[in-house]
């Protein structure tokens, strides 16, 4: 039984620096593993959708622009990604990966949470089905 | 003249408010330091009273409005009232007179009351809780806190601060009273509700204690009434243990001294019970302290 | 004492009150009996101080079939032992087995509350997990229950 | 006033809520104690607020989805949660896992072991009001923190496990990280048991509080590092080898105290043993793949899955009906069979130890809760959750 059984630590703690790390003026390296913002390779996708399926957040959408030609588009929602790399796992031909440097990916407005991957005209053709799937709807509604 | 300027704003009311926030900002950047944290920054109390100001105050309902309003600006007043009895600063207290040492110690405990009575006032269960706990609190460690306080005024038979204070300049009595200087120091701790007596403000068990209802201007002014107290009640005990205080430097280098005894003493322990405070002070505190005074009359009826 | 025996000496605790055994796994033996023979099933193993009441579970068998299905999973050591109670879907009713074993009781009113099964003798009949608000006759846990 | 008075003086009850949000409790329950006059005579619980409706979920997912749905239950045992699931899927499947993989799992799972008990050390001492032992186990923390980051590459939810294996292979340097942390955290962790066994003013708020004998905990149910501080021996590591502990000689931490100083302790001392195991896998690391191939249906068939989380024995019961989604997946947490014994132990204490009864058995409240909806407001139910939308909604378009 003693009084004071930390005295050690704090006093030790008077002649040193804080542990805290004042993020984000001070930043540490992020580490080779880290799973950040997920990329999409056009030329090695070849549209099996098994990403689609294995994705636990519905966060990718593989879109086929061109039946003939093979050629996909990729939509991916950030904001709904767990990062969890089940998708770069299930891709036999290592068409995804992910970011090991970015991961601060916050922002003040949606857009920029919606990633599109792939030949720019087709990006393209996908926005703008899209806003007109979505006056469609507001029209609806 | 002078002593409108003097109240008002150096060494009384303004200064008091002012150093009343440094020392809290002081001791909370100490525990951090200690505690291997970097702690607040040094306008961290300054922007809580602001903010605190600018912010609505609401009145729950099933409360005295008239007591939920006046407690704090009591308090507050009480606190600083006290202040002007102390040597502040290390200058000669504003008013002085025989027994004010007495009047300045009724003065403190007169924060602890309100807080008391503000949490009996609102209908909240934590805020009762707390306030059983707040008085519990005061009733123990206020006898031996003021026993302790009152050791230095019979060695220097007088009950008028200066008069100790200029007493205590000649006599360090940390060392002939070193008893009297513990009790002092822990029941200013006590009366501030630092930890380890925090229970009566527990946030793990009861939230905030008795103000868990408080918000806005009451809350601030409950907060800058402690601040003051912390400085005042930093005064006395440096003033009586530590050699007095003659001069400014005097004063902030004992003040701060015993504000970093108090930082270590903080980070040092666990919360106490209620029921472990209480047996505390009366089983320990009170009665060390009268063995002191016992010891002291003993020692100077043998010396006369 | 190895697995086996002590899935045996379980066994045997319960024959009398056996309907059906299965061993689905090497440490596991599972054990149909009929709802009135719960408790002293439960009874009979708690006195022989075999293992401990790892939980249970409720399962729906679907609107075809009719039917609950309450496990009551006995641990000890490996050897798990699930004593099977059936029960008809539009009135299930079980008795409690908290007088034997309290350590029951939240497992129970979780089963109360997500699959509509009537435990009788539960001290707590009120909402352990669902909101105060929750809708009367909705089993969440059930296969017809539509949550949106 | 005037009606409270007349409420003490009828010994009428006196109720002390905790929760659903309260500075005790990190994660949202209900608790209601009654107390004549700091005493605790009554207490009631209730939970459910963060009941995300999972064990339904999984029903609409399948079984690779579900992996990291359930990975999700906790965010401190995470991991164990994972791998509790694939361990009994890859039994469902027939699938067996290759050694190696095996080993990975099981490192994590003690590294997680770590980082929880230290999260617990820091927030019980919290409880207590010992901020400083709270700041330092956490700076401590860190340590394994940055270890679980750099070998799986979060913090959270590592994301460790795939059905049928494991996502990363550990490499040399790796394990001399692991190794140098573990070093650092040992000599560390020796240092908190010092104190926490010998600081006098701590130990006032820790011995005898809370006692709880072996018949009880036995009766009440407890399970993990709560029953073994009452002297329950038992532990799944020990008792039904999973992953790769059939290797791995691990031994059990027990105390007889059955107080809240022996729950410290023994979570400490499982903190060596977690070193030790830690250091065992890395030396013996087998060689050999990571991953084997896992059908996307499984077999129909029931399996239970137990594995031993930071908090004691978390069991997993998983049907397949045959398809690429499971029939039913009950996850019935070590919280679970906890939480009761708190409303048991709370009756006859101070008040004042209350959060520290509720800390002692590191209450999951996630964990504990898993299937649906908002709860509403509190204060007789005066607001539900529709009401309270309407207002924000209203208070909203007042101001615009």
């Amino acid at each position: 039984m003693k009084i004071g059984a930390m005295l050690g630590d704090v006093f030790r703690s008077l002649f040193r620096r804080p542990a805290t790390r004042q993020y984000p003026s001070e930043r540490k390296a992020a580490p080779q593993r880290l799973r950040g913002k997920l990329h999409w390779d056009a030329e090695k996708c070849t549209g099996c959708q098994l990403c689609v399926k294995d994705c636990p957040a519905q966060a990718i959408e593989v879109v086929m622009m061109d039946k003939a030609d093979k050629r996909f588009a990729m939509r991916y929602h950030l904001d709904r990604c767990t990062y969890c790399a089940q998708c770069v796992v299930s891709c036999r031909p290592g068409a995804l990966s992910m970011s090991s440097d970015e991961w601060e990916l916050a922002a003040t407005s949606k857009e920029p949470f919606t990633v599109y991957y792939g030949d720019e005209a087709d990006v393209e053709r996908l926005m703008v089905g899209l806003a007109e799937a979505n006056a469609d709807g507001a029209q609806e509604e | 003249m002078s002593e409108i300027l003097a109240l008002l704003f150096f060494p009384g009311g303004l200064f008091v408010l002012a150093g009343g926030m440094a020392y809290e900002w002081a001791d909370r950047k100490l525990v951090a330091r200690l505690q291997n944290r970097v702690g607040p920054r040094w306008f961290q109390p300054l922007a809580d009273t602001v903010k605190l100001l600018a912010k609505e105050e609401v009145i729950p309902s099933g409360v005295n409005a008239f007591l939920f309003l006046g407690l704090p600006v009591v308090a507050l007043a009480g606190a600083l009232t006290a202040a002007i009895y102390v040597p502040l600063a290390g200058l000669n207290p504003i008013y002085s007179f025989p027994g004010d040492l007495i009047v300045t110690l009724y003065l403190l405990s007169l924060l602890t009351l309100c807080t008391g009575l503000a949490g009996a006032n609102t209908a909240n269960t934590f805020s009762l809780v707390g306030a059983t706990r707040t008085l519990t609190q005061l009733f123990s460690y206020e006898a031996p806190f003021l026993l302790a306080l009152l050791g230095p005024a019979l060695a220097a038979g007088s009950w008028q601060i200066n008069q100790i204070n200029a007493y205590a300049h000649d006599h360090w009595l940390l060392l002939t009273q070193p008893v009297g200087f513990v009790v002092a120091l822990i029941g200013l701790m006590g009366k501030l509700e630092l930890p380890p007596f925090d229970a009566p403000e527990a946030e793990t068990e009861i939230v905030a204690g008795a103000l868990t209802e408080y918000s806005g201007r009451g809350l601030a002014l409950f907060r800058l009434g402690r601040n003051v107290e912390l400085m005042i009640g930093l005064t006395l005990v440096a003033s009586f243990y530590l050699g007095g205080l003659g001069n400014p430097l005097e004063f902030f280098a004992k003040t701060l001294a015993l504000l970093l005894g108090l930082s270590f003493l903080q980070s040092l322990m666990a919360r106490l019970r209620i029921d472990q405070t209480v047996g505390l002070w009366w089983r320990y505190g009170a009665l060390l302290v009268l063995a002191q005074w016992l010891a002291l009359i003993l020692i100077g009826g043998l010396a006369r | 004492m190895d697995t086996d025996t002590v899935l045996k000496t379980a066994g045997d605790l319960l024959a009398i009150w056996t309907v059906e055994t299965s061993a689905p796994e090497p440490n596991r033996l599972d054990v149909v009996i009929e709802a009135g023979y719960l408790l002293p099933a439960v009874r009979a193993l708690d006195e022989a101080r075999w293992g401990y009441l790892a939980g249970i579970t409720g399962l729906d068998l679907g609107a075809e079939a009719g039917q609950l299905e309450v496990l009551y999973h006995f641990c000890s050591g490996a050897a798990v032992v699930t004593l099977r109670v059936r029960l008809p879907r539009d009135s299930a009713v079980v008795l409690s087995i908290c007088d034997v074993l309290p350590a029951a009781s939240f497992y129970e009113r979780e089963l109360r509350e997500m699959l509509g099964v009537e435990v009788v003798g539960l001290p707590h009949q009120d909402h352990l997990f669902l909101p105060d608000d929750w809708p009367n006759g909705v089993y969440p846990l059930r296969k017809d229950a539509a949550l949106e | 006033m005037t009606e409270r008075v007349v409420m003490a003086d009828k010994r009428e009850k006196f109720i002390i809520p905790i929760g659903p949000q309260h500075p005790a409790l990190k994660e949202p329950g209900h608790f209601e104690f009654t107390v004549d006059d700091e005493i605790v005579t009554d207490a009631a619980v209730r939970l459910g607020y963060v009941h995300r409706g999972i064990e339904k979920a999984t029903e609409s997912r399948n079984w690779i989805q579900n992996l990291y749905l359930l990975e999700r239950i906790c965010g401190i045992c995470s991991h164990t949660h994972a791998m509790a699931y694939c361990l009994g899927v890859e039994k469902l499947g027939g699938v067996t896992v290759p050694p190696r993989a095996q080993a990975i799992r099981s490192l994590v799972a003690e590294l997680e072991r770590i980082h929880s008990h230290l999260l617990w050390l820091g927030v019980a001492a919290h409880e207590a009001g010992f901020d400083t032992l709270f700041m330092y186990s956490w700076r401590d923390r860190e340590t394994v923190m940055d270890v679980l980051e750099g070998l799986t590459g979060n913090r959270v939810n590592y994301s460790a496990n795939l059905l049928g294996g494991v996502k990363f292979d550990i490499n040399g340097d790796q394990g001399d990280t692991i190794r140098r942390g573990l070093d650092f955290l040992e000599e560390r962790t020796r240092y908190y048991l010092d104190v926490v066994t010998s600081d006098a003013v701590f130990l006032q708020r820790t011995r005898g509080i809370g006692l709880t004998t072996i018949e009880q905990a036995e009766r009440l149910g407890l399970v993990g590092p709560t029953a073994r501080a009452s002297g329950v021996a038992r532990d799944l590591r020990i008792d039904a080898p999973y992953a790769a502990y059939g290797d791995i000689p691990v031994k059990i931490v027990l105390d007889s105290a059955g107080d809240l100083e022996a729950r410290f302790v023994v979570r400490i001392k499982e903190l060596f043993e977690s070193y030790r195991i830690i250091r065992h896998i890395l030396d013996h690391l087998p060689e050999g793949e990571l991953q084997t191939k896992m059908p996307r249906r499984i077999k129909a068939g029931e399996t239970i899955s137990r594995v031993e989380a930071p908090r004691g024995e978390l069991f997993y019961f998983i049907k397949s009906n045959g398809t690429d989604t499971p029939e039913r997946i009950k996850a019935r947490t070590p919280t679970m069979c906890n939480m009761a014994s708190v409303a048991v132990l709370a009756v006859g204490h101070q008040l004042a130890d209350m959060p520290m009864i509720l800390a002692g058995i590191d209450p999951c409240f996630s964990c504990n809760d898993r299937s649906v909806v908002i709860r509403q407001g509190e204060e007789g139910g005066a607001w539900t959750w529709e009401r309270l939308r309407q207002y924000g909604i209203d208070f909203y378009r007042r101001q615009s």
